[in-house]
Formats: structure tokens, C-alpha cells, sequence
């Protein structure tokens, strides 16, 4: 637990400094059906972000949508050296109906980057993710690090059927092995993935889990970590307000050194230790 | 030269802006200067550690929020021990806010809260979501009369009493605080409401309702600061919707002597920043010397009729 | 099909929607079709003649509005030989909305009003324009009881109390109604605020203050309809901040038996047609044969860890 | 005063139809300075309007501007054989800076035609107005309608300036004989312009009076009016709500029979007789 611990403290800390800062959209394209890749001309000064961070976006007003409070998305992509920031969301309610009729040339206030991301120990050569859906936006970052710091990634893509599968060639670009599975093909249950990842712990191919968001994921990664002691990380999700850490909403349950703690996911998280957090 | 000073009984503020506790912590440190402040409010505590209310804690409604956090506290020995220090940091007077469920516990810990660092308690007699229902001491006279006078035992240092809007008696409540000794009063905290998801049918927070703050406040709560600048001769701190310089002015025209920026720093964590340097450059446009040229000026003799007509005709 | 019919007690309503008291009358005909909707309300009237308040009567609040027209009124005898008739043109129920300053004057126009055309009498004992500072009856359960208990010996049409936001005792004042008579609580008028023109520093209100309606009201009207729909056995009808269908299901869900709508027509004034189709066809799409499905259906056993969270791994 | 009392019993009854109707903006120009010109494409329905009458509008939400209420407009132009509606604007807050923002192609929802506009009289032969800013925008149809009717009509335009003067053109091509006067050339006074009428009223060339807005105009025209028996009517404002004369905000108050009434400007107005206006 000392690993964690230690984290927990940097985690408490101030994370270094967040702005408030005005980008300009540059593409705002359709990714498949309900999703979308946001591509902002970002200042430089809040591109200095790691993987599992996010930004917290206020979107615009319009006499179709109005919402009041920023809407949380995790880094999708950030390019310091062509300024750009980018954000993969799915269109769901108020907030990301009102993102998706941004036009390029428009501009978005943004505040981050925040929270703390995935971390990468040493000892940790071989990587394995899982992802579906959005999660993608927050794990593909993951990727590009694990290249710069020369780690081998598996990376299980999952959708519900071929044609909808994202970020694929992304992971690929990034040197990633990508396992993809579907409804569709009925290759994306939860035993399916249990085999599949047992499998390459067998061959000492795993020496740490990523994940993010749901519940189901969590129990199965939860398990084969304790099972093989390996350990992981989830990226969390929790309604938000403020996004700094000021108004405690977007509190959680952990289980630490036998007791049951609220840490904020806005703050804390949104990445936390797999063995730590609770099912919902 | 502009001066923004605002004066709070025997406190002197560099400028009427602060934030309004439960909105502001030490985190904002990440994005502002917080010496640039008025003042440091910070979130309610009590002596006892606290859970807080169950998630979603939070809701948006159309153009305002909804929240439901509660008192989660570390209790008061962490406050000393942690918070105080950090803000010792800073040019600026801090003020404490804590709460209690009953009139004793509260005076213990106003007593106890008492230390160096601190300039002055804010009292939160009115937050919503403690007691059942919304009944909360700030919902009568009597109960705030009876709990402010026992704090007034329990401290030298200033009390600002934090009245509610989910009462129905604001310039009589505000009496009995002025009367049991409050030093300045701060009008209000956040209206209890409620939200629904029509999908799964539940109550958007956990905590079934939640108090209103935001835009949609301003109309209420700066009613109460009108009503409550005239009924008591102590200041008034203005609270409630203010996310821009003009609101401000609005509530010092009203009779508020500073005020509190909450939700605003939500939705644009500069804001306060912001607001200084709108309230400045507005006074210096119109040639203000100092707040004495805004607070309580409000035209309120003529009710007559009173619009204003286009430019039409010579 | 969907059958909309709603009962507010012994009146049956074609369909759960109707207009909100001084937010309609005869003109709306030019653009809407009059036999659409659940109910006509009036415009409260008083038994003399009355001037209403000083211009200006409305300003805009961020996303709402306030109001201070007060109760202009041609007086009863104008009423009741040029209003009714013309309502009697059509095949929906008339509620007429009535006030006075005394429970005796009350009565009277109570007892006066009920005359053939009539279906039920909606008394306004929450207008927060009339008494000053706001307290009106509806502001304590003892002057709810008080004047309710009198109208009930006045008239043998349903009587519909119109609450106030603006009192701290919604449940008790909700259960002073029923006790005396009431047959249905509307819930609830206008929350008294204000707003101050910045420029000319003048009460953006001719009469100083005023009341606040359009969405802003919701969440704490509906929180209300909540309180209310617990507190009484009489049939709720929701009122404050409806624009859209989904704020009518939510407050079918809080609790409410119908509604009303007031501001929104102002917005759009085909807004009531728009919702009952809307309504119709969600509760068709969801397979709902009638209002029973929604009515107090709220689930607020469980105040759980409900937060929503997106779809992200299989 | 028969004539009169008849015209507020005519008021006083439904006025036909009005519509909620969705425009198309065909274009929103800058006129001068703080004026713009909006054109819609409109449905026939709305346009069967009268001179004087107008249009509650519905100003689009943004992140800059959110106005909540409609905003009242006169109408000034209506051409039901091209499908147009034209305002003439002045940008002065929240709503009509809102609606500068409309781009052409954009939807705006308009509620109209509303309120009573001005009568000719069959007596009336020549008629003389008194427009200044936007009180223009609320005469011009006026000119139309009197070419319409074979009347002859005098329109003085005054204005701060020479350069600022506007619709004079539109009033020329009309027939109407233009008098400019302006604040830069001294001769826009109350006094110039009572000389000017009474020169005309001496030569026997005004059988009515037509204005709008001010107070000061007001006083000068009902003097004038009263002084030779010259009748005249005038188009007045006050904040509204509904616009339809449902809330009763819009009130003001007027002189008849020896008693203070008061009136709703939307509903038995906008325009109403000018002895019977009182000043404010
Ligand atoms: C740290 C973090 C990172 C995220 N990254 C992504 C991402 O990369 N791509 C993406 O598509 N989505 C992401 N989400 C989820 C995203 O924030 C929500 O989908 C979004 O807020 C929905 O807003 P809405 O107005 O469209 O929906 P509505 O349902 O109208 O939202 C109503 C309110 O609930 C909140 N809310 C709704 N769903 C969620 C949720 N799942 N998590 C937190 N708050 C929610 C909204 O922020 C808003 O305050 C992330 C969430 C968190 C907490
Ligand atoms: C019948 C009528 C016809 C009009 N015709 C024109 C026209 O053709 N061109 C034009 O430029 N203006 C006209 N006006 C005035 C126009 O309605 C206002 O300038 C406009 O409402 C200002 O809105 P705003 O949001 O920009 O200003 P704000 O000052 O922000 O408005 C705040 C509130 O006050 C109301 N208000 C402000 N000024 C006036 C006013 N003079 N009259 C009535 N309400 C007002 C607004 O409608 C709004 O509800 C007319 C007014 C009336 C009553
Ligand atoms: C998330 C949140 C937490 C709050 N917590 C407290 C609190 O602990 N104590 C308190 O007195 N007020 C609390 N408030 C109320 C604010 O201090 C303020 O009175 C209210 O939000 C109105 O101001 P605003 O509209 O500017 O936000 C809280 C408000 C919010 C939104
Ligand atoms: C302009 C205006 C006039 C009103 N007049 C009355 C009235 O005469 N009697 C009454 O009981 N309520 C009156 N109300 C209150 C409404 O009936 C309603 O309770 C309130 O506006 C909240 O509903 P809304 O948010 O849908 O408008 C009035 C409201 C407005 C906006
Ligand atoms: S969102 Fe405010 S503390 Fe996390
Ligand atoms: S604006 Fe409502 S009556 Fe005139």
C-alpha cells in the first residue's frame, strides 16, 4: 500500500497551476453516429498535460441548448508542438448537444488541465488496457506515453460491432498491440476478456491494468489483479461542479487500509488505484 | 486613483469582493491570486468530523444550480492545524465559517475557532440541508436571537450572521441578529428546491432537495439585502447570483456594503479577478472616489412611472 | 390511445394543462384555440374597481421576469356580465381567480362570484403585491385557516387555495388550506424580489419590488408541489418556471394532479398546445394510458449513490 | 369625441389574427451607426398588416447576449408580394444586441401582426409627420399607405446630423415631400419645427398630425393640434410582456370625457389619438 499512499499525497498537493483560457475550434467532426473529435487551437501554457487529465469546458449558449455548468472531458489528444488540444465526447445531453454545434473559428473557454492522470511506475513494462466507447478519449494518451517511455501496450478496443470501433489506428500508430472485440461478434463479454488478458499474464506479458468508467470492468480487472497480484489504474467519472477541488461534489468511496474514504475525483482522481475504489 | 476599500465593522477590506463559503478553497490558489481578494471565506465546519450528504451532490436547473454537498468536515482540530496556516500565507483577513445543530455545540466551537488567524466567524445559521426540512435558525427570530446571543458569549472576534432565503420574516430575522449583537450580517445562502430526472424518476441529488444558487437567485437575495439594509444599522454583505461587476453594483446601490461571489467561480474560476477590475474601471469611468459614491444609493423615493422612452422625435 | 383527462377533485379536465391566473385571457383566441385547454383561468379580481400598480409593471431578471402589476380590476359586476359569457363560448371548465384585502370582503366576493359559468373559484391569497412587504395570508397556516374557513362558508363551488412561495411553512400552510375546506392548493404564485437599474440607480419595478415567475421559479415551486402533494390529500396543481413538457411530467412525478403555466405563454404563446401534444405523445411512446402512470410517482425511497455514468467498457 | 370613443370600441375587440411564426433573416445590415435594417423572409399569413402596427420579437440566446422576454417592433415594411417583413432597429441592450447577431439564414420566431396602427380618414387629404431615429421605422408604412390612398403627405426627418438622416429616400420614392432638420445644422429645435407646421397649417396644407415616441414632440403637437383643431395621432411605447394584452404591463394613461383611463399600448394601441395621450 505504500505505492498508493505516496500517490495519495502527491495527489493532494496543488497539481502545479490551471487556466482558465480562451481556445479557438478548429474541426469539430462527427468520429461515428453519436461521437465527436473537438479539435481546439489551445495556448501553449495549457498544453503541459498528462495522460488521464482533463479539462473542465464551458459550453456555449445557444437558444436550442442552454446549460449553466462546465461539462468534464478527459484529454483526447495534446500536440503542444501544433498547439492543438483534443477532446472525443458522445453526444448525450444539454452540454455536449450544445459542444457539437460549435463551428471552426468558434471560440470555447476551457479550464485545466486538471485532476491526476495514469502514472507509469518503472518497473512496469507491459501495459494492458481496456476500453470502450469514450473511454477511449481518456486512455488514449496512455498510449503515445507508454511509446515515449519505450513500454510495451496491449490495448483491448471493444464496441459494439466492427464498424464502430475508434481509435484503433490511433493505438496502432502508437506501436500498441490492438485486440478488438464486439457484440456484435459476441467476443466482448466478460469472460471473453478474462481469458484473453489471464492468457498474457500466463505468458508474463502484464505488469499493470488500465481501465476507465464501468462498473463491470472494474469487478473483472479487480479480481485478476488481486488474483495475479497485478496492479491497476481506473480512470473515474462523478458529476462535477467547480473541477478544482472546491466544492466537494464529486466525491467517491475508497476502501484504504481497511476504512472507507471519500476522495474527490476532480482532485484526487480522476485516476485512482484499481484496488482501491469501490463499485457503484 | 479609485478606492476600493470596503469597510466591515472594525475590519478593513481591500475591496467588497470575497467568495461565499462552500465555493472556494485553497485549490483556487491553482488559478487566481488569491491575494487579490477582499477577503478568504471559508466552507462551513463543525467540531465533529463529518460524512457530508450522498451523491449526486450536485444538479444543474435551467441557468443556475442545485446542491446538496452538506457539512463534510474534517472537524475543527485538521482546520487549525492545516487550513488556518495555509491562508496565514496572505495579505488578507480570513474569515470562518462554521455551523452546528444546536445552539451549544455552536457556541463551542465559536469559541474554540477563536484563534489566531482568524478575523472573523461567519455564522451559518441557515444552511438548508443540516436541519429537517429546511428549519434551520435562520428561519425565525427567535431561534436566531437566542443562537446569536450565545455566541456573542462565546467570541471577541466579529460575527457575521448568514441569513436564509427560505424565510418568510428576512427584516425581522435580520433584527434579532443586529439585536443579539451580529456585527455584519451576509443575505443569504441557497433556497431550498428540487429536481427531477423524468427518465429514472428520481430526485436529482441524493439528498432529495438542495439549495438553489446562481443567476436565478440574484432577484431574491438582493430583495433580502434591500430589505435587510434598510431593517439594521450593522453592514450587509451581499450574496446570491452575482457573476459580473454590474451585479455588484447592484447590490451596493441596493445597500450591501461588500459581497460574496459563489457558483460564479464555477462557471469562470477568474471571475472575482474579473469583477475587481470591472468595479474599478467602472468607478474610475464615473468618476467615484470611493464605495461611499454607490452603497445604499438607490432611488427608492419616486415609484412613479418611471420608463424610459427610445429617442424618437426631437 | 393516451387519455389526458385529469381530476382536480369533482371537476373533470380534459387534459392537465392550463393557464396560470394574470397570465391569460379572452385575447390569447387570436392565436391559440381556446377549446385545447384543460381549464380557463382568470386574471384575479377584486369586488371594487381597482388601478393596478406605477409603470413599469415588468422587468427581466437573467432567463425570467418579474412583475408587479398587481390586481387591476374592472370589478365583479364587469366581470360578470362581459368575462364569463364570453368564456361560456367554450366546452372548458372556467376557474375564476378572485382577492381582496380582509377576509370579510373576501367572502363576499366569493359568495358573488358564484354564479352559473363558474366552475370553480381559485382564491389568491399568496399575491405578494397587495399587503405590504409581502405578507399575505397564505404567508402563516393561522390567516390561511382563518380566510379559507370564511370562503368555504361562501360558496359551494371548489375552492383552489393558491399558495406562496414566499412563506418558510409551505407543509403547514398547505395543511391549513385542506383543513379548512380547500378542495385543490395551487402551487404557488410568485416569489417576491427585485431588480435596481444601475445607470439611473431606480428600482427596475414602478412599485419597488415584485414577484419572480418564468424558469428561474421552478425548482422552488416544484420542491413545493413536492412538500404539498405529501402534506394534503386534496389534488396539487404545479405552477412556476413550465415552458415544456418535461417540466410538466416532473411535476406529475412530484406529485401534481395538473398544471398551470404562466410566463411561458408570454414567451410563446402557443406554449400550453405545444406541451399537450407533447405530453400526449410521450406518454404514448411510453406506453402510459393515462395520468396515473406518472402522478406521484417520484422515486424518493431510495436517496442512493444514483450518479449516472456513461457507457465505457462492455 | 364620437370619433374617437367609436375607434376604442373597434380597439377594444379582438383584432383579428396573430400569429407565432418561424421567419427566415434574408439579410441584417448596419443602416448607420447604431440602426440595422432586418429583412425576413416571412409567411403570407403574418403579413396582412397595417401602418403602425408591430411585431413582438424573439431575440436569439447566446453566450453573450440571453435575453428572456420578446421585444416589440414596429413594422416598417411589409410586402406580402415578395414574402417580407422589414425592422428598422437601434442596438441598445440585451435584445437588440442579441438580435444584430442574426446572420442571414438564421431562424427567427416573431409574434404579429399586433396592436392598432394609424387611420386615415376619408377627410383627410394631407397629412404631416414628424419622425426622428427609429420613431421612423414605426412612420414609414404610413407613407406607403397614404400613396396607397392617393393622400399627400409631408414627412419631416430630423436626426443629429445630415449623414445620420434616414429613410428619407424611402419617404421620397413614396411621393412624400421630405423636410430635413438636424441638431448640427440648428434647425431641429421644437421652435423651428412649430414654425414649419404652422406655415403649412396657414396655407391650408394639414387635415392630421402623425408622431411618435418622445415627450417633447407629444406637448408641440397636441398644442399645435389643439390651437388650429387639427387632429392627430400618435404611436406611444412602454415595456411589455405579452404583447397580446393578456399581463396588463403595458399601460398608460390617457385623458377622455374628463377622466384619467388607462390603456394598454399593445392592445388598444400602439397608436392612439394625440389630445387624448397625457405626457409622462
Ligand atoms: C473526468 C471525466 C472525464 C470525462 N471524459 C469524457 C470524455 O472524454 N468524453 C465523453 O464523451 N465524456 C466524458 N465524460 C463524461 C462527460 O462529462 C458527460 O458525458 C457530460 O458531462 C454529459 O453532459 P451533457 O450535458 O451532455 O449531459 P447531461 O446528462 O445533460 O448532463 C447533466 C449534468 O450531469 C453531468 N454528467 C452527465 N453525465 C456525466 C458523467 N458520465 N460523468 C460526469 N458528469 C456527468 C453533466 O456534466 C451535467 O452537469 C467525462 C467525465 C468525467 C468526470
Ligand atoms: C410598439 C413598440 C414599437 C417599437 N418599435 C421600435 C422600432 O421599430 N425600432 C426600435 O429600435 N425600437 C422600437 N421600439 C423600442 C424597442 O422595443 C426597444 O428598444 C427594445 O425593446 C430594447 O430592448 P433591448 O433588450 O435592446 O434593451 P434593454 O434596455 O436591455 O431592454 C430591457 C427591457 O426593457 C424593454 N424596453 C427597453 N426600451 C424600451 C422601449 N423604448 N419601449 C418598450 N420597451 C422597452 C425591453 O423590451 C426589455 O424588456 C418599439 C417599442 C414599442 C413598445
Ligand atoms: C456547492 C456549494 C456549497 C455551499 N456550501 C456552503 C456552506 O458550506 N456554508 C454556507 O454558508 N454556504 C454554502 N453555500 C452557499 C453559498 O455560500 C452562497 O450563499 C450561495 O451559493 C449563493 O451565492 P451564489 O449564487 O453566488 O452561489 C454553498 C453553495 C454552493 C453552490
Ligand atoms: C404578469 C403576471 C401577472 C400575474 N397575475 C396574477 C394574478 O393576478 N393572480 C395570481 O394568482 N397570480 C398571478 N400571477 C402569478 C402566476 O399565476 C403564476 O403563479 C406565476 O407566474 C408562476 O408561474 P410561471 O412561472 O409559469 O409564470 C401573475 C404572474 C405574472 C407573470
Ligand atoms: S467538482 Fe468541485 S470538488 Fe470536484
Ligand atoms: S404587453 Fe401584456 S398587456 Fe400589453
Amino acid at each position: 500500500m505504500t505505492q498508493t499512499d505516496t500517490a495519495a499525497e502527491v495527489r493532494t498537493s496543488a497539481n502545479g497551476e490551471a487556466f482558465e483560457a480562451e481556445t479557438v475550434v478548429k474541426s469539430n467532426e462527427e468520429v461515428n453516429g453519436e461521437y465527436r473529435l473537438l479539435i481546439l487551437d489551445a495556448p501553449q501554457r495549457i498544453l503541459n498535460c498528462r495522460p488521464g487529465q482533463f479539462f473542465h469546458l464551458l459550453c456555449p449558449v445557444t437558444t436550442a441548448h442552454q446549460p449553466y455548468l462546465r461539462r468534464p472531458m478527459s484529454i483526447y489528444g495534446f500536440y503542444p508542438e501544433r498547439g492543438e488540444l483534443h477532446f472525443l465526447y458522445k453526444v448525450t445531453g444539454e452540454g455536449t448537444r450544445a459542444l457539437a454545434e460549435l463551428r471552426p473559428g468558434d471560440t470555447l473557454n476551457v479550464l485545466g488541465p486538471l485532476g491526476h492522470g495514469y502514472t507509469i511506475q518503472d518497473d512496469w513494462q507491459n501495459l494492458l488496457l481496456v476500453a470502450r466507447g469514450v473511454g477511449l478519449a481518456t486512455l488514449a494518451p496512455l498510449a503515445q506515453e507508454a511509446r515515449r517511455l519505450g513500454r510495451k501496450l496491449t490495448a483491448i478496443c471493444s464496441a459494439r460491432s466492427p464498424e464502430v470501433l475508434m481509435s484503433v489506428d490511433l493505438f496502432r500508430e502508437m506501436g500498441a498491440e490492438v485486440i478488438t472485440v464486439t457484440d456484435a461478434e459476441g467476443t466482448s463479454g466478460m469472460e471473453d476478456i478474462r481469458a484473453t488478458i489471464e492468457a498474457r499474464i500466463a505468458a508474463g506479458e502484464v505488469d499493470a491494468l488500465y481501465t476507465c468508467g464501468s462498473n463491470r470492468m472494474l469487478k473483472l480487472l479487480q479480481d485478476i489483479g488481486a488474483k495475479h497480484g497485478i496492479p491497476g489504474e481506473i480512470a473515474l467519472e462523478q458529476q462535477m461542479a467547480c473541477g478544482l477541488g472546491m466544492c466537494q461534489c464529486c466525491v467517491r468511496s475508497f476502501r484504504r487500509d481497511n476504512r472507507i474514504v471519500h476522495e474527490r475525483v476532480c482532485r484526487e482522481g480522476p485516476v485512482f488505484d484499481m484496488q482501491e475504489a469501490m463499485g457503484w | 486613483m479609485v478606492d476600493l476599500t470596503a469597510k466591515i465593522g472594525a475590519l478593513t477590506l481591500k475591496n467588497p469582493i470575497m467568495p461565499a463559503s462552500g465555493t472556494f478553497s485553497e485549490d483556487l490558489a491553482d488559478v487566481i491570486d488569491m491575494n487579490a481578494l477582499g477577503a478568504h471565506v471559508t466552507k462551513t465546519i463543525t467540531r465533529e468530523k463529518r460524512g457530508g450528504n450522498p451523491t449526486p451532490r450536485v444538479c444543474e436547473v435551467r441557468g443556475s444550480m442545485l446542491n446538496s454537498i452538506g457539512i463534510p468536515s474534517k472537524g475543527i482540530d485538521y482546520f487549525i492545524q492545516n487550513v488556518i496556516p495555509f491562508y496565514q500565507k496572505y495579505d488578507v483577513p480570513l474569515i470562518v465559517s462554521i455551523s452546528a445543530n444546536n445552539a451549544d455545540d455552536f457556541a463551542r466551537i465559536c469559541e474554540e475557532i477563536s484563534v489566531p488567524g482568524v478575523d472573523a466567524i461567519e455564522v451559518n445559521i441557515s444552511c438548508p440541508n443540516i436541519e429537517e426540512d429546511g428549519k434551520a435558525f435562520a428561519m425565525r427570530p427567535s431561534t436566531t436571537h437566542q443562537v446569536m446571543t450565545q455566541l456573542r458569549g462565546a467570541s471577541d472576534l466579529p460575527l457575521w450572521a448568514k441569513l436564509s432565503p427560505n424565510t418568510g420574516e428576512t427584516s425581522e430575522v435580520a433584527q434579532a441578529a443586529e439585536d443579539a449583537g451580529a456585527d455584519a450580517l451576509v443575505v443569504a445562502n441557497t433556497l431550498l428546491s428540487m429536481a427531477i430526472d423524468i427518465h429514472s424518476r428520481k430526485p436529482k441529488l441524493g439528498n432529495l432537495m438542495g439549495g438553489l444558487s446562481g443567476p436565478s437567485l440574484k432577484p431574491i437575495t438582493l430583495r433580502m439585502a434591500y430589505q435587510c439594509a434598510k431593517a439594521v444599522d450593522i453592514p450587509v454583505i451581499g450574496c446570491g447570483g452575482i457573476s459580473k461587476a454590474e451585479d455588484v453594483i447592484e447590490y451596493l446601490i441596493a445597500g450591501a456594503s461588500a459581497v460574496q461571489v459563489g457558483t460564479a467561480t464555477f462557471i469562470n474560476p477568474t471571475a472575482m479577478i474579473t469583477i475587481i477590475a470591472e468595479l474599478e474601471a467602472y468607478m474610475a469611468a464615473n468618476g467615484m472616489a470611493d464605495l461611499s459614491a454607490l452603497v445604499g444609493s438607490v432611488r427608492d423615493d419616486d415609484a412613479a412611472d418611471a420608463v424610459v422612452f427610445m429617442e424618437t422625435a426631437p
